[in-house]
C-alpha cells in the first residue's frame, strides 16, 4: 500500500495538501445525515472559503472497497479550534465507509479544493436557498456573510421538519430562517417563488446562494433574470483528481452565446446561475 | 547519494519518475513542486478543438478505475499559447504528448509542437486510426510501422511511442515502432473495458467503454514492458497500475529505464513523491549505487519469450 | 417459481452457471453435488501427454491471480477412459475442453473426444499455433476462420471458442468464430501478464509469464462479451472475474447467455452455489420470470461499438 | 463480495467443507510461532485425519490483501471439545493476516484436505523427526499413535531450547522425546544420524514420520534404505485449490523408474519417503 505523506512542503506554498486528519467525531444528525468532524493544523483551514470542498480518500474497510476519493463540501472550517467539519449523506461504498470511522481513527484529505463563493461589496443582503446536502455547503457561507456584516435570509427546505438541519445554526449567525417542509406542502415550488419574491419586494435580496437541484436552479435563474438580481449554484459532478487534470467532471455552461464544457472540481464547484444549465 | 538519473535516449532525466498523460496538469504545481519529477508529460492533444465523451466519464471497477474522457483538446494553438510557456519556468524536461485520427493531420501536429521548449514528443498511436476502420495505429505492426516512419520524418525530436494493451502482438508492435523511428517506448495505455450498472441496466460509463488503469493493470502492462524491452533496443517507458516504489523496481528490472505514474496521483496527489522517495531509499538500503543498475536485471534464465508465452497455453 | 433455463445452441442448460475449464475437476464432488451446476466443464487436454510448466505455477497480483499451469496432460486415451465416463453418472451435460499445436492435431483430437457422454466441445483456441509463429489462433480473424473450419468439419457435436483477451480485434474474431463454424463463444480465457519479485529478482512464475485471472479481469472480459455478442449472432457465455451474483447479471446484461466461474471456486470452493443462489434470489426480488430476460438487456442507446472503441481513444 | 456458504449439504456426503468458524484463541506460543484455536463442528472434526491440511481464507486486514487461500496442516483436532488447531509462523501477507485475528473473529476454512499419515498394523514403534512447522504436521499423529496403542519416539529439532515447542505434548502422550538444537550443536546431520541408527539397533524404528527438509528427506533415505525402514514425509507446495483441480501443487517423485508430479494438495501432502525427490 502507498504511504501518505505528511507536508514536506511549506505550508504556505501551495493551495491545497494531501495529509490524514484525526477523526474527533462522527455521528448522526439524523437519520439521513452525519457530520465527520477532523482535528486539522491551522495552516490548512486558513486556506479553506466556504463552497471549496475536499477530495476524501474513504477507507477500505467492512468489506467496502471505494477506489477513488469523493468530493466532500466544507460544511465548517474553524482554525481557531483545529476543526474541519463535513456534513454526508451514506448513499454508496465510500460514504458507507465513512460512517464506520471512529474517533481517533485517521482520514486520508485532499485539499481545500475549488473556486469558493464571492460575495461582492455591494451586495448588503445575501438569501440562501438550501436543501439536504446543500446545507454542508451553504453553511460556511452563512458564518462568512456574517464575519463580512451582511444581511442573510436562510430558505431551509426538507422532506420533514425533523430533517431540517441547521437552521438553530443560521439564526445563532443572526440569519432569517424561513423553513419549509415536503410534509405541509409549503416547501412547493409555488411557495418557494412567492418567498423569494416577497423579499424581493423587501430588498432582502441582492443576490441568491443554492446548492444541486434542478427545479430551485430553474426558479432562481427565472426570477433573477425577472428582477436582475445575481446568483451562484454549487454543482456536483462525479470526479476523480478533483484539481482540473483528469477532465472528468464537466458539465456544460452558457458563456457568450456558446456552451462550453467546465471542470466542477476548478472552474466550480460554484458557478454563475445565469450561466448553468438545467439537467 | 544514490544515482537516479536517467538516459532516454539522448535526453537526461534527473530521475526515473514521471506522470503518465492525461493524469497531470499545471493544476499540480498547487500541491507540490513540479521540479522534482523526472519529466512533465502533458495530455494528449489534437491538432483541432475537441469537445471529449458524454460523462459519466469515469468510474470504479474491482478496485481500479475506468475511464472514457474522449481527449477533450482545446487545439495545438492554444496549447503552444499557454501550456508550454507555463512549463518553461522549471528545468525538468517537457515531453508533449499528441493523437491524430488520420496520418497526415498526426504528422502535422508533430511538426506544429517541435517547438522550444519541448523535450521530447510522446506520440499517442494507441489512438483510433479512421483511416482503418478505427483501429489503434499500435494494435498491428504494419500500421505502427508506417505511422511512426510518418511522425519521425516530420520531427527532430525524440519522439517516445505509448503501445496499447488491445493487441495480441505486442514484440512485434515494440519493434516496427523501433524500425519506424520511434525513440522510446512507453507502455502503456489504458485497457478497453467495461462496466454495467445492474440497477440502472445502463453503461457506467456514457461512451460504453472506457480504459482500465490502475493496479489491475499492472501485471499486464509489466508484462508488455518485458517483452518489449527484450523485443526493441530502444528505451522502454513502464506505465500501468504504479503506485508503489516496489512497482516502479519491479518494472525497472523487467526492463523499463523509466515510468509514468497515472491513476495513483488521482489516488494519492503525491504519490510521485512517495514513490521517488521510496526508491531512493530502498537503493540506499540494498546499496545500490546507480538505479540504472536496475534496468533489465530479472533473472529470467534467458528463457525465450516466444516458447514462454506459447507455454502458458492458454 | 423462477425460470433458470438456458438455451446454447441448442443444448439446454438448467442454469446459466457453469465452471471454467482448468479450474474444476471431479474433486470438486467432494465438495458439493455437482449435479446442481448448468454444465460441467473439463480442464482442456491435447492429443498427448503433457508434463505442464515448472513451479511455481501460480502467485498473486494486486488482488487476483496468475497462473502458468501449462495444460499438463494424460493423454485423450486415459481422458476417455478415466474422466468422461465419471461424469456418466451426471444428467449435467458434460463440455469437454480440447486443445491443439497444429489444426491437424487439434482437428483429430475434436474427433477423438466426440463420443457419447460428450454434450459440447469447447476448442481452446486461445492456444498458441506452431505453425504460426506460436500465436494463438484466436489472435487473428483469419486464422481463427480457418481452424474453425477445420474443427466443425471433425465434429458434429456443437463447438464452443474459447477467444483470448491478447487480442486487438475482438470483434472480428468472433465473427470469424461463427462464419468458420462455431455454435457459441466463450469470452474469455487469461490475459498474458508478469510478476517479478523484487527480493528475489526473479520472476514469480516458473514459466515468466502467465495468464491474469480473478476480479481483475473482469471489466476486460465483460467488454468483450459485449463486443461479441454484438458482433456474433450465436451464444456467448461469459467468463473472466466471476465472484457474486452481481457479477454473472452484469454478464447477462451485457450479453452473455451463460457464465462460467474460474478462480472465484479457488477462493470460496462452493462460489458456484452461492452464486447460482443469489441469482435467483435476485431474479425473484426483482420479479423477473426468466434469467432469459437479462440477456443483452442493457441499454446501450444503440451506440455504435466501433465509435465507442474510437471515442476511448486511447 | 462474495458471501460464504454455510452446510447446505448432509454433513455426512461429502470429503471437506468450506466454513466459517470462530476463532477461540490465537496466540504466540514463543517468538516465532503461533497457535489459532477455532470452534469447529465435530463433523468436521470427525472427518480429520493426521497429516491433513485445511486452505485458510486469510482475512484482508490492517493493509494485507492475500487473494488465493493458505494451505495449514491440522496441529490439533478435538472432537469432543469442538477444537480445531493449528501452528502457524508469520512469514507472509497471509499469515500476517492471521495474525492479527482477535477472538470471536471468523475465519473462512476449507477442509479436511490431502491424503493422511497412514500407520501400517505391524509397525509397534514409530519415530517422528520433526523441526519448525513440522511439528504442527506431526502433532496429530502422536496422538493417533497412542489412540493405536503404538510406541514413539520423537526427536525435536530446533534452533534454540527456546524454540522446542510440544515437547511436553509429546511427553504427556507417552512419547520418549529427544531433543536437539542448533545452539548446542546436537541437531547436526552425523548426531541425529547417529540418534536414528541408535533406535533402530534398539529395534525402536518401524516407520520413520518427517517434514519438510531436505536435509532430513536425504538422511532418511539413506538410513531407510539401508535397515529396510519404510517412511512417510509431508511435503509443502505453493497451493490454489487445495483439491486437486488446479494442478499448480505439483512435486517429482521417482515411482516405477519414472519421475512422475503428484500433486501436494490430492496425492500428497504425505508422501513415501523412498519415493521423494531431494531439491
Ligand atoms: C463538490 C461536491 C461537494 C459535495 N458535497 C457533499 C456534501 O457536503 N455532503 C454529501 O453528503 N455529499 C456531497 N457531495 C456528494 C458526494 O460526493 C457523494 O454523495 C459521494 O461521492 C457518494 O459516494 P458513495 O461511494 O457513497 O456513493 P456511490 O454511489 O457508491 O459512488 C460511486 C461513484 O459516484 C460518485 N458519486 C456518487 N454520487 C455523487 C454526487 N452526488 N456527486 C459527485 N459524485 C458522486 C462517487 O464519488 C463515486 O465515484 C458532493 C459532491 C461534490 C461534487
Ligand atoms: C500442506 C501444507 C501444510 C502447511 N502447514 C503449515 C503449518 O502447519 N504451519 C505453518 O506455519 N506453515 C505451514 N505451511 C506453509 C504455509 O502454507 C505458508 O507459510 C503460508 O502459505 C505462507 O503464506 P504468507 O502469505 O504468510 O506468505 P507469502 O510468502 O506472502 O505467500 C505468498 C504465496 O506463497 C505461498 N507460500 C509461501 N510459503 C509457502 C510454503 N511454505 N508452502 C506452501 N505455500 C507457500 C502462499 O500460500 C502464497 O500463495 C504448510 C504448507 C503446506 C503446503
Ligand atoms: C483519466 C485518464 C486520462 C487519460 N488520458 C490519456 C491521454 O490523454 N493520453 C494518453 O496517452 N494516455 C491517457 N491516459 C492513460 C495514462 O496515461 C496511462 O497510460 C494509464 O492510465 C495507465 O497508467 P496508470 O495505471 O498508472 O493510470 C489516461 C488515463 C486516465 C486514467
Ligand atoms: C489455474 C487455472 C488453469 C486454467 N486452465 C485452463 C485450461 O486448461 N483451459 C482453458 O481454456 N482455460 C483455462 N483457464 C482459464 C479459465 O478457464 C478462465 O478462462 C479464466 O480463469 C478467467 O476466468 P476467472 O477470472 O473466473 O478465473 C485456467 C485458469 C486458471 C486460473
Ligand atoms: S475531477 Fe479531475 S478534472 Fe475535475
Ligand atoms: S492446489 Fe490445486 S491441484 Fe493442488
Amino acid at each position: 500500500m502507498l504511504q501518505e505523506r505528511q507536508d514536506t512542503v511549506a505550508p504556505d506554498e501551495f493551495t491545497a495538501f494531501q495529509m490524514r486528519l484525526e477523526v474527533k467525531h462522527n455521528a448522526p444528525v439524523n437519520g439521513e445525515y452525519r457530520t465527520l468532524v477532523l482535528n486539522a493544523p491551522k495552516h490548512l483551514l486558513d486556506l479553506c472559503r466556504p463552497g471549496q470542498f475536499f477530495n476524501l480518500l474513504c477507507p477500505q474497510t467492512g468489506g467496502e472497497t471505494p477506489y477513488l476519493r469523493r468530493p466532500m463540501s466544507i460544511y465548517g472550517f474553524y482554525p481557531e479550534r483545529n476543526e474541519l467539519h463535513f456534513l454526508y449523506k451514506v448513499t454508496g461504498a465510500g460514504t458507507r465507509a465513512l460512517s464506520v470511522l471512529r474517533d481517533g481513527d485517521d482520514l486520508d484529505v485532499f485539499g481545500p479544493l475549488g473556486t469558493p463563493f464571492s460575495i461582492e461589496d455591494h451586495w448588503r443582503h445575501l438569501v440562501l436557498v438550501a436543501r439536504g446536502v446543500g446545507l454542508a455547503t451553504l453553511a460556511p457561507l452563512a458564518l462568512e456573510a456574517n464575519r463580512l456584516d451582511r444581511k442573510l435570509t436562510a430558505v431551509c427546505s426538507a422532506r420533514h421538519p425533523d430533517f431540517l438541519m441547521s437552521t438553530d445554526y443560521f439564526r445563532q449567525l443572526g440569519a432569517e430562517v424561513i423553513a419549509v417542509t415536503d410534509s405541509d406542502g409549503s416547501s412547493g415550488l409555488e411557495n418557494l417563488r412567492a418567498i423569494l419574491e416577497n423579499l424581493i419586494a423587501r430588498r432582502k435580496a441582492d443576490a441568491f446562494f443554492t446548492c444541486g437541484s434542478n427545479r430551485m436552479l430553474r426558479l432562481l435563474q427565472q426570477i433573477g433574470e425577472t428582477h436582475g438580481i445575481p446568483g451562484q449554484i454549487a454543482l456536483e459532478q462525479q470526479m476523480a483528481c478533483g484539481i482540473g487534470m483528469c477532465q472528468c467532471c464537466v458539465r456544460p455552461f452558457r458563456r457568450d452565446h456558446a456552451v462550453v464544457n467546465l471542470r466542477v472540481c476548478l472552474e466550480g464547484p460554484v458557478f454563475d446561475i445565469a450561466e448553468a444549465i438545467a439537467w | 547519494m544514490v544515482d537516479l538519473s536517467i538516459d532516454i535516449a539522448g535526453l537526461r532525466l534527473k530521475n526515473p519518475v514521471m506522470p503518465a498523460s492525461g493524469t497531470f496538469s499545471e493544476d499540480l504545481a498547487g500541491v507540490f513542486d513540479l521540479e522534482r519529477l523526472g519529466a512533465h508529460v502533458t495530455k494528449t492533444i489534437t491538432r483541432g478543438v475537441r469537445e471529449g465523451n458524454p460523462t459519466p466519464r469515469v468510474c470504479e471497477a474491482g478496485g481500479s478505475m475506468l475511464n472514457s474522457i474522449g481527449i477533450p483538446s482545446k487545439g495545438a494553438t492554444a496549447f503552444l499559447e499557454k501550456v508550454v510557456p507555463f512549463y518553461r519556468q522549471y528545468e525538468t524536461p517537457l515531453v508533449v504528448s499528441i493523437s491524430g485520427n488520420t496520418a497526415d493531420e498526426f504528422a502535422a501536429l508533430c511538426e506544429q509542437v517541435s517547438v522550444d521548449g519541448v523535450a521530447a514528443i510522446e506520440v499517442n498511436i494507441s489512438c483510433p486510426n479512421v483511416e482503418e476502420d478505427g483501429k489503434a495505429f499500435a494494435i498491428r505492426p504494419s500500421s505502427t510501422y508506417e505511422i511512426m516512419q510518418r511522425l519521425s520524418a516530420a520531427s527532430s525530436l525524440p519522439l517516445w511511442a505509448k503501445l496499447t494493451p488491445n493487441c495480441g502482438e505486442v514484440p512485434d508492435v515494440a519493434k516496427a515502432a523501433e524500425d519506424g523511428g520511434a525513440d522510446a517506448l512507453v507502455v502503456s495505455n489504458t485497457i478497453l473495458s467495461m462496466a454495467i450498472d445492474i440497477q440502472s441496466r445502463r453503461p457506467k460509463l456514457g461512451n460504453l467503454m472506457g480504459g482500465l488503469s490502475g493496479p489491475c493493470l499492472k501485471p499486464i502492462a509489466l508484462r508488455m514492458a518485458y517483452q518489449c524491452a527484450r523485443a526493441a533496443s530502444i528505451p522502454v517507458i513502464g506505465c500501468g497500475g504504479i503506485s508503489t516504489a516496489e512497482d516502479v523496481i519491479e518494472y525497472m528490472m523487467a526492463g523499463a529505464s523509466a515510468v509514468q505514474v497515472g491513476t495513483a496521483t488521482f489516488i494519492h496527489p503525491t504519490a510521485m513523491l512517495t514513490i521517488l522517495e521510496g526508491l531512493e531509499a530502498w537503493l540506499v538500503a540494498e546499496n545500490i549505487a546507480s538505479v540504472r543498475d536496475l534496468i533489465g536485471c530479472v533473472i529470467d534464465g534467458e528463457q525465450d519469450l516466444a516458447t514462454s508465452a506459447m507455454a502458458v497455453a492458454q
